[in-house]
């Protein structure tokens, strides 16, 4: 994308935007206009069916959850549809694509959709917010509008699993990084003028929804990451997937209880470290008020008010 | 609806695996496993798996149906999609596995471990089709009340401490549940989808 | 004979063979000894091809360059075969008894009237990876391509000219032959049929991110094993750690490194399990104490292959673990750890390794070359194979350019396509 | 060929030696070159700062051209090198090895760098002195027709590719139809891109268009009786009725394909049991006849098939190799049948799935369409409750795979490298060729395990030497060495040599398909054209006079001077291909066209009168005579090295290119084989005063890696009688030697010399010096 050229897309920000991940919902609405990219939200948004909306509700149920936010975002014309959530990327992506590939499906969606006035073409392209920075704006552009490098700050770059695992579902291949060894959170941390730490559990699992739903069965996947953050000497664990920054930051504590460990890594987003790379507000923009465990260094460097 | 299983109650019935190919999303792909073990090898939790994916696609081919149905692999999957990439013949195992799950709960199988799955994910779908969207604290209250009054209480009290340190940053709201503005419109398409689901 | 192709009638009686390995060489050799002009294009400077980097063959772990000998010894007998290294075709026009194919000749640097004296090796400071082992060291860049090199003359890489040392090596070779000022050149070839032997490349590890092969020196491919365990390799046949020269006793090979995948190649690369069990063979023969494991799906040892398979498998020490491992992570000392599922007893292990090699598969050279457009069709994987099998277009492939072959098998192709040649020369005489 | 004078010795040889690559800096040239004139009295001799030169070859060749010279020995280079630069016009070029053997791996300057050098330019001298120019031995009526024999789809393919190439073809069928097994098939693995689909076996269209082929003459009902001749004038006798006729033709494919393998044998797997066990062949005849698959025993629709795999191969008590085919038909079978009903299922029973190549996607299209793989070794087929018993290898548990409506056993492939229907003729001879020289199973080499010690592993036991496949000759060769085409240990007409597929030991004659190497039609059909190809060439190689591979173009051939003939018999024991028969007297006669030109003969030769005119036993003695031995106080000792020309001197010329240093007291003499060494050579060198002599070449027994088979293996035979010659002249044993060199041996062979110096250094000198 050339220097100054801006492009508008449509926004979905997920059921976590309202509450748990407010932090990159707000971080990313500071940061990506900086970046060129204008968002417009889908009206009405719903809930994207996450891993298990449909054993809840059933496959079409599930499906037509996604079909009923893409034909909401229809009504904004053609333009991409992106969004921060790996978990409603995943799904709507996924959905998009079934939904594109499958006529039987999309003739189902269809007829569910129009119990609600809706329809939906199945014409739209879904994305995520990282894959547009990485193919679209470039790292390039995102080292440009740094004005407050993060000289200093050493970062865990912790992907996880499905921000990077998108095309499970439709078989199309991966377009923006790697599967197993992405790079691209790598690249965004240096773009902020912090430093990279190696990391090898970057694409480990942190036990996504079973953390959630039963700590117990999970917990020593997330001691794992932070095992590896510390011993890497990370001042804190960038990711940009909200149940995986809600996971390694909330459990702490009771794997502290659990394994006699003493952590307390400051968990952000991406997002979060480029607001305040980009010298934006360290609250307003960042939302660094909004981790449980704060980050002292990031703090410091971190602009107030202005 | 799904279709029943051929002969239940049969240890051993070579049309199971048929009717794991024609009845579970994504099923007709696990025709292509070639057994290297790869997903089992690479799941994050598959230590808490009897099985594992593979050797449970193996026990589906050699028509092990009550074995498989009362597997408590499907529930130990994390969704983190790693068997799925790196699977070289392209078998979607999260999906196989996630739907093995609902069809283990609707034909009335308790697989080990899954009723919290259930459990969790008939709340989550209770908050998504009520409201539109995941109420994250109404999600894990409805969750904890499923297994009863005493259950609720302690695992309350255990994450407190997160709800809390959530509410003091704003990211878990008190008052009433976000919701989409059309919640009529959008119950009526999930009404629908269920109805078209259930003619098959 | 119409090596440059000027004093050609409309039926070229010439054959034409493309691929300088033991395919190629196979087929121009088959065809020059039935009576017909051959010349054999090569693109390297060396003929030999991927055999000649190989240490030795399976099953009888005898080495390639003993048979090699015997085809260099029938090429310098043989005045009917022309052979021209450092050239590749760039397109070919035409039909059976009237191709026109255009080649592009890379610059040696080293003209014909090299001895092989060794006078610029001397003379130059510049070093360059050494493409024979794979970049696994580094060689002077005024090299001979190896002990064995046929022909038996220098090269000089274009390295040693851009530092500058082109003068030098020019005024060091007291026989004239160092010609810094070549350029690449293109010159035309009329033939009568083309023989397509454009062989095969080592499947790049890279995409295998799972398998940490750019994390770990200690993670190589069973290519580079090959090179590791041979004497003129980078350590004299010594199986070592490449990380700190320690022997290497505890090894690892991993099969299907890239093949029978669909996320990389989709197709049996058919050697790897037998060269799997060779290199297990390797590390045997140098240690008493070391211990190989070999993770596999299905050992793929076809025909009589299989008493080799039998008789590695007689071993106590080797084991054989069936199961695609999940990844390599590297440990804190450096050592790479395998994590996988053994689906024989469904253990999950972990286990460090000294050295671990990855068989990765063989991947048609036609997926990054050039690849005629007349007469021959490419497949999804990338495989060369004539259009049509009843008429003699008088373009043909053969040895790994046309499927994932073992030597035997590729001579064998190499010796069906020289008759097919041979057919088309003479039908269209 | 052009008529050419009667060849003659060279005379008046020029000695030509270089100064370059380091030569000039390491040796006196000019004293070398007078070597030549005092010694010999060579009138030509020049020193040239580079032979290999535009200016070198030119002067060499003005020289030749002028008649100056009629031989030329080029004091440089290996031979191994610049070959094309020193030829001129069939003059005898010999080349003396001052680089690699002298100024790269010796001390420049020194006393023994130049006594090496002289020795080196002594043996040149007096081997082109005696190197006479051979004529090419033409077989007088040579056909150009191809005997194929075997009229399945290898053999129809062959005389098709045959008659392409223009050469006409007799084609043997044994039965009364063309076509063979694939008759029987319905339909083919798929071969080309994009390699998913059962395809047509095009048989019908094959049969039809060898029969239109006019250059083909089709003999059904037709056998062969025997076979005598050579390349380029085989005489095979035919039987058709019982009426014998005689066809002469140039090369013969033999393309006799396989048998299934012998399915009453496999009681444990139910056959026979029940109408509904059937083999893999006798379901491709039922897919074949088309319509719903029933079962034999009661008309039953069939919903539930099992294949049972590998039924017979890999198996040490039947076939103890892998036919390679059964995976993909039992895929193309299961396919076939699930596609025919969909709700049809088919289950495959495997141990190693094995679908190599782009085959993998075939096995992809059987599992998409439902078929089921499962992994474990069948043990025991139930015909009462059709029941294949197998332990799941990927469950670790006993699977009942019961209720099937139909069980298909996948037997593997029987090469008929013999005739089933032909009596077994001379029973000991045949089991002596039958029986394959080598064992596969033998152990691999493992450091620090020694054959016999506790520790190390177990070769697993070779049960099947004893297993060739039943029948007679199918050729009935009438060579000295018996009927038979030599098999590997495995019952296949195959060659050993990995890179040369299609070196038979019978030279004109080439296995082609199933008979050669368990293979599927694609595969055959291309076997079928390489054969082809490699028989041409032999129909070609008669008529020019020249050895086949791997001496190509060789004109020299082995001529016995029978005045001097024992009868002894060895020669015709020895030779490897069956090129030499004996007449009713027990002399030999060389069928020159046979030949590989290898020279065990030579070497079996008591009386040393088996020579060729460019190599033979007087011209290497007369070499080793030529060499200066310096005398027993001057602590120069000698040793003689005859290495194989092939590896050892290879391996030797690269250590030289390595510039690794080996002893300079070590003179060698490449020679064609170590099969080619007579002992008198050895005597000779000891009664000169050669203080020790090696002979070196590569690896014998298993996995052997002579390109003449056995050469080494002969030598050491030979060698192990060479005690009595030491002991008659009182020396020690140790004196003369054998080493095993590959030819990737450079950086060892050096080690080997100095160890070999060494000892020889720490004996006595020779007592024979200045005898």
């Amino acid at each position: 994308m050339s220097d100054n050229k801006k492009v508008r897309m449509t926004y979905y920000p997920g059921c976590s935007s309202q509450g748990s991940a407010r932090h990159l919902d707000e971080s990313l609405r500071a940061v990506l206009p900086e970046m060129g990219v204008e968002i417009d939200d889908i009206a009405d948004w719903n809930c994207c069916g996450a891993s298990v909306g449909h054993i809840g509700g059933g496959q079409l149920p599930n499906l037509s959850l996604t079909g009923r936010n893409l034909a909401k975002a229809r009504e904004r014309g053609t333009q991409d549809v992106i969004t921060g959530c790996a978990a409603c990327y995943l799904n709507t992506h996924g959905g998009n694509e079934k939904i594109k590939a499958d006529v039987k499906k999309k003739a189902q969606v269809n007829e569910a959709l129009a119990a609600g006035d809706l329809k939906y073409d199945g014409d739209l392209k879904v994305r995520h917010v990282c894959e547009v920075l990485v193919n679209d704006v470039g790292v390039d552009k995102i080292k440009d509008r740094v004005k407050n490098p993060l000289t200093g700050l050493k970062v865990a770059g912790y992907v996880g699993c499905q921000t990077v695992r998108p095309f499970a579902q439709t078989q199309a291949g991966g377009e923006y990084d790697s599967y197993d060894d992405p790079n691209f959170l790598d690249d965004f941390t240096e773009a902020c003028g912090a430093t990279a730490v190696p990391f090898q559990n970057k694409t480990s699992c942190c036990g996504g929804s079973v953390a959630v739903m039963s700590p117990d069965r999970t917990l020593h996947l997330i001691k794992n990451i932070l095992e590896e953050a510390k011993e890497a000497g990370a001042d804190v664990i960038s990711t940009p997937c909200p149940l995986c920054q809600t996971n390694v930051e909330m459990y702490q504590d009771q794997i502290n209880a659990k394994y006699g460990t003493d952590y307390k890594i400051p968990v952000v987003f991406y997002s979060q470290l480029m607001a305040v790379a980009f010298g934006m507000d360290g609250d307003k923009d960042a939302a660094l008020q909004r981790n449980t465990n704060a980050s002292d260094k990031l703090d410091k460097l971190a602009k107030r008010g202005g | 609806m799904t279709a029943p299983l051929p002969n239940p109650g049969k240890k051993y019935d070579l049309d199971f695996a048929r009717w794991v190919y024609d009845n579970v999303n994504g099923g007709d792909k696990m025709a292509l496993c070639m057994q290297c073990g790869v997903c089992s090898g690479s799941c994050p939790i598959g230590t808490n798996m009897d099985h594992g994916p593979r050797k449970l696609f193996m026990m589906i081919r050699a028509g092990m149906q009550e074995a498989v149905m009362t597997s408590n692999t499907p529930a130990n999957c994390t969704s983190c999609y790693r068997c799925v990439v790196r699977c070289p013949r392209s078998v979607p195992v999260t999906y196989i596995l996630q739907d093995l799950l609902a069809k283990q709960a609707e034909l009335g199988y308790r697989a080990k471990d899954s009723n919290e799955n259930i459990a969790f994910a008939k709340s989550f779908w209770w908050s998504a089709r009520a409201f539109g969207r995941t109420d994250e604290r109404l999600v894990t209250a409805k969750y904890y009340w499923s297994f009863g009054p005493a259950e609720f209480w302690k695992r309350s009290m255990e994450n407190l401490k997160i709800a809390l340190g959530f509410i003091k940053k704003g990211r878990m709201h008190i008052g009433m549940p976000h919701s989409v503005k059309d919640k009529k419109g959008l119950k009526a398409i999930l009404d629908k989808a269920r109805e078209i689901e259930s003619r098959g | 004979m119409p090596v440059d192709g000027k004093e050609a009638g409309p039926a070229s009686q010439t054959i034409l063979v493309v691929g300088g390995g033991i395919a190629g060489i196979s087929a121009a050799l088959e065809a020059a000894e039935t009576g017909h002009d051959v010349v054999l294009l090569e693109k390297g400077p060396s003929l030999g091809g991927r055999v000649s980097k190989l240490n030795r063959y399976f099953p009888k772990l005898c080495h390639p360059t003993c048979g090699l000998e015997i085809n260099y010894q029938r090429i310098r007998k043989n005045p009917r075969l022309k052979v021209l290294t450092m050239c590749e075709p760039t397109n070919v026009a035409g039909s059976r008894g009237a191709f026109t194919v255009t080649v592009k000749r890379h610059p040696r640097f080293v003209n014909e009237k090299c001895t092989s004296c060794g006078d610029c090796a001397a003379a130059t400071e510049t070093m360059v990876p050494n493409p024979f082992n794979y970049g696994l060291d580094k060689v002077k860049a005024a090299y001979l391509p190896n002990e064995h090199a046929m022909p038996m003359r220098y090269v000089i890489a274009p390295e040693a000219i851009a530092e500058g040392e082109g003068d030098k090596l020019k005024a060091a070779c007291k026989y004239g032959a160092v010609e810094p000022e070549q350029q690449e050149e293109t010159f035309d070839l009329n033939v009568g049929a083309i023989i397509w032997a454009t062989g095969w490349q080592p499947y790049d590890p890279n995409n295998l991110d799972v398998y940490s092969y750019s994390h770990s020196p200690d993670i190589i491919t069973n290519v580079e094993m090959e090179r590791l365990a041979a004497h003129d390799g980078p350590t004299q046949g010594k199986i070592v750690r490449p990380s700190n020269g320690e022997p290497a006793k505890k090894v690892a090979l991993i099969q299907c490194a890239g093949s029978r995948d669909n996320n990389h190649l989709a197709y049996c690369s058919r050697i790897c399990c037998l060269g799997s069990l060779k290199h297990a063979a390797y590390v045997r023969e140098q240690y008493a104490d070391a211990e190989v494991d070999i993770y596999y799906i299905d050992i793929r040892a076809h025909d009589k292959l299989e008493s080799f398979y039998q008789k590695v498998k007689a071993d106590p020490q080797v084991r054989f673990v069936k199961s695609k491992p999940g990844h390599i992570r590297v440990g804190e000392d450096g050592r790479p750890f395998i994590h996988g599922e053994r689906t024989i007893d469904r253990e999950v292990y972990d286990e460090p390794y000294d050295l671990i090699v990855l068989a990765t598969g063989m991947q048609p050279s036609a997926v990054a070359g050039y690849t005629p457009q007349v007469g021959l069709v490419k497949d999804d994987y990338g495989f060369v194979v004539p259009k049509e099998l009843e008429d003699n277009e008088g373009i043909f492939s053969c040895g790994v350019a046309a499927g994932p072959l073992d030597v035997s098998l590729s001579v064998q192709s190499a010796t069906a396509a020289a008759l097919k040649a041979v057919q088309a020369v003479r039908q269209s005489a | 060929m052009t008529e050419t004078a009667t060849p003659t010795k060279p005379k008046k040889p020029g000695v030509y030696v270089c100064k370059g690559c380091g030569i000039g800096e390491a040796v006196d040239a000019d004293a070398l070159a007078n070597v030549a004139k005092s010694e010999f009295r060579i009138q030509t001799t020049a020193t040239q700062d580079a032979c290999c030169s535009d200016e070198g070859v030119a002067a060499i060749k003005a020289d030749v051209d002028a008649g100056t010279v009629d031989g030329v020995v080029v004091a440089a280079c290996s031979h191994r090198v610049m070959a094309d630069r020193f030829r001129f016009n069939g003059t005898p070029v010999v080349r003396a090895n001052l680089r690699e053997h002298v100024a790269w791996s010796q001390p420049p300057g020194e006393e023994d760098t130049e006594m090496l050098a002289a020795d080196q330019v002594r043996m040149a001298i007096t081997q082109v002195q005696l190197t006479l120019p051979p004529l090419p031995s033409q077989v007088q009526e040579y056909s150009r027709t191809l005997l194929v024999l075997g009229g399945g789809i290898t053999g129809m393919t062959a005389a098709r590719e045959a008659v392409k190439a223009g050469h006409p073809v007799i084609l043997v069928e044994k039965t009364d139809q063309l076509g063979g097994w694939a008759n029987k098939w319905a339909g083919r693995m798929p071969y080309r891109p994009p390699y998913r689909d059962v395809q047509d076996s095009g048989i019908a269209k094959l049969v039809e268009a060898v029969k239109a082929d006019k250059d083909i003459d089709v003999k059904l009902d037709t056998r062969v009786v025997k076979t005598a001749g050579q390349p380029g004038a085989f005489t095979v006798t035919l039987s058709h009725g019982g009426q014998e006729s005689v066809v002469n033709v140039g090369a013969v494919v033999v393309a006799t394909g396989f048998r299934p393998y012998d399915a009453t044998k496999l009681g444990h797997l139910g056959y026979g049991a029940s109408p509904d066990i059937v083999t893999g062949v006798e379901l491709e005849a039922m897919l074949k006849a088309g319509g719903e698959l029933k079962r034999k025993s009661d008309g039953k629709p069939v919903k539930h098939i099992a294949f049972v795999q590998c039924a017979g191969s890999r198996d040490p008590d039947h076939l103890p190799y892998c036919s390679s085919v059964c995976c993909g038909v039992s895929i193309k079978q299961a396919l076939q049948i699930t596609k025919a009903d969909a709700k049809a299922s088919a289950y495959i029973v495997y141990e190693e799935l094995r679908t190599p190549g782009t085959a993998e996607e075939f096995y992809r299209q059987a599992q998409e369409a439902g078929v089921i793989f499962m992994k474990g070794k069948a043990t025991k087929v139930d015909a009462g409750a059709m029941q294949v018993s197998y332990t799941d290898e990927l469950l670790g548990t006993e699977v009942p795979l019961a209720g099937l409506d139909m069980i298909v056993l996948a037997t593997g492939m029987v090469p008929n490298s013999t005739d089933p229907d032909v009596p077994v003729v001379e029973p000991e001879k045949s089991e002596a060729q039958l029986k394959g020289d080598i064992n596969p199973f033998s152990a691999i080499p493992v450091a620090g395990y020694k054959p016999g010690g506790a520790e190390g592993p177990t070769p697993p036991a070779m049960p099947h030497l004893d297993r060739i496949p039943e029948g007679g000759p199918i050729l009935n060769l009438q060579y000295r060495q018996g009927p038979h085409i030599p098999v590997l240990a495995d019952g296949f007409s195959d060659s050993h040599y990995i890179c040369f597929p299609y070196e038979t030991r019978r030279t004109g004659i080439y296995t082609a398909g199933p008979v050669r190497r368990p293979m599927d039609m694609a595969e055959s059909a291309e076997d079928a054209a390489g054969a082809v190809m490699k028989a041409i060439q032999a129909i070609q190689g008669s008529k020019m006079g020249v050895s086949l591979h791997p001496r190509v173009g060789d004109l020299s051939f082995p001529k016995v001077g029978h005045e001097k003939c024992t009868k002894c018999r060895r020669c015709t024991v020895e030779c490897p291909f069956g090129a030499i028969d004996e007449d009713e007297t027990g002399r030999p006669i060389i069928n020159p066209a046979r030949c590989r030109r290898c020279g065990t003969c030579m070497g079996a030769c008591p009386v040393q009168t088996i020579t060729f005119d460019n190599y033979n036993p007087q011209m290497v003695n007369a070499m080793i005579e030529a060499n200066e031995i310096p005398d027993e106080f001057s602590e120069k000792p000698r040793i003689l090295v005859l290495a194989c020309e092939n590896d050892a001197y290879p391996a030797l010329d690269m250590a030289g290119i390595n510039r690794e240093k080996w002893s300079p007291y070590v003179r060698t003499i490449p020679v064609r084989c170590l099969g080619s060494v007579t002992l008198q050579w050895v005597s000779t060198a000891l009664q000169k005063g050669y203080d020790g002599i090696m002979l070196m070449g590569c690896k014998s027994g298993d996995d052997y890696q002579c390109h003449f088979v056995k050469g080494s293996a002969i030598a050491k035979e030979r060698m192990s009688k060479v005690g009595e010659t030491l002991k008659s002249l009182a020396l020690e044993k140790e004196r003369v030697t054998m080493a095993e060199v590959s030819i990737a041996d450079s950086h060892r062979v050096p080690k080997v010399l100095n160890e070999f110096a060494e000892l020889i250094g720490g004996l006595d000198p020779n007592p024979m010096k200045g005898f």
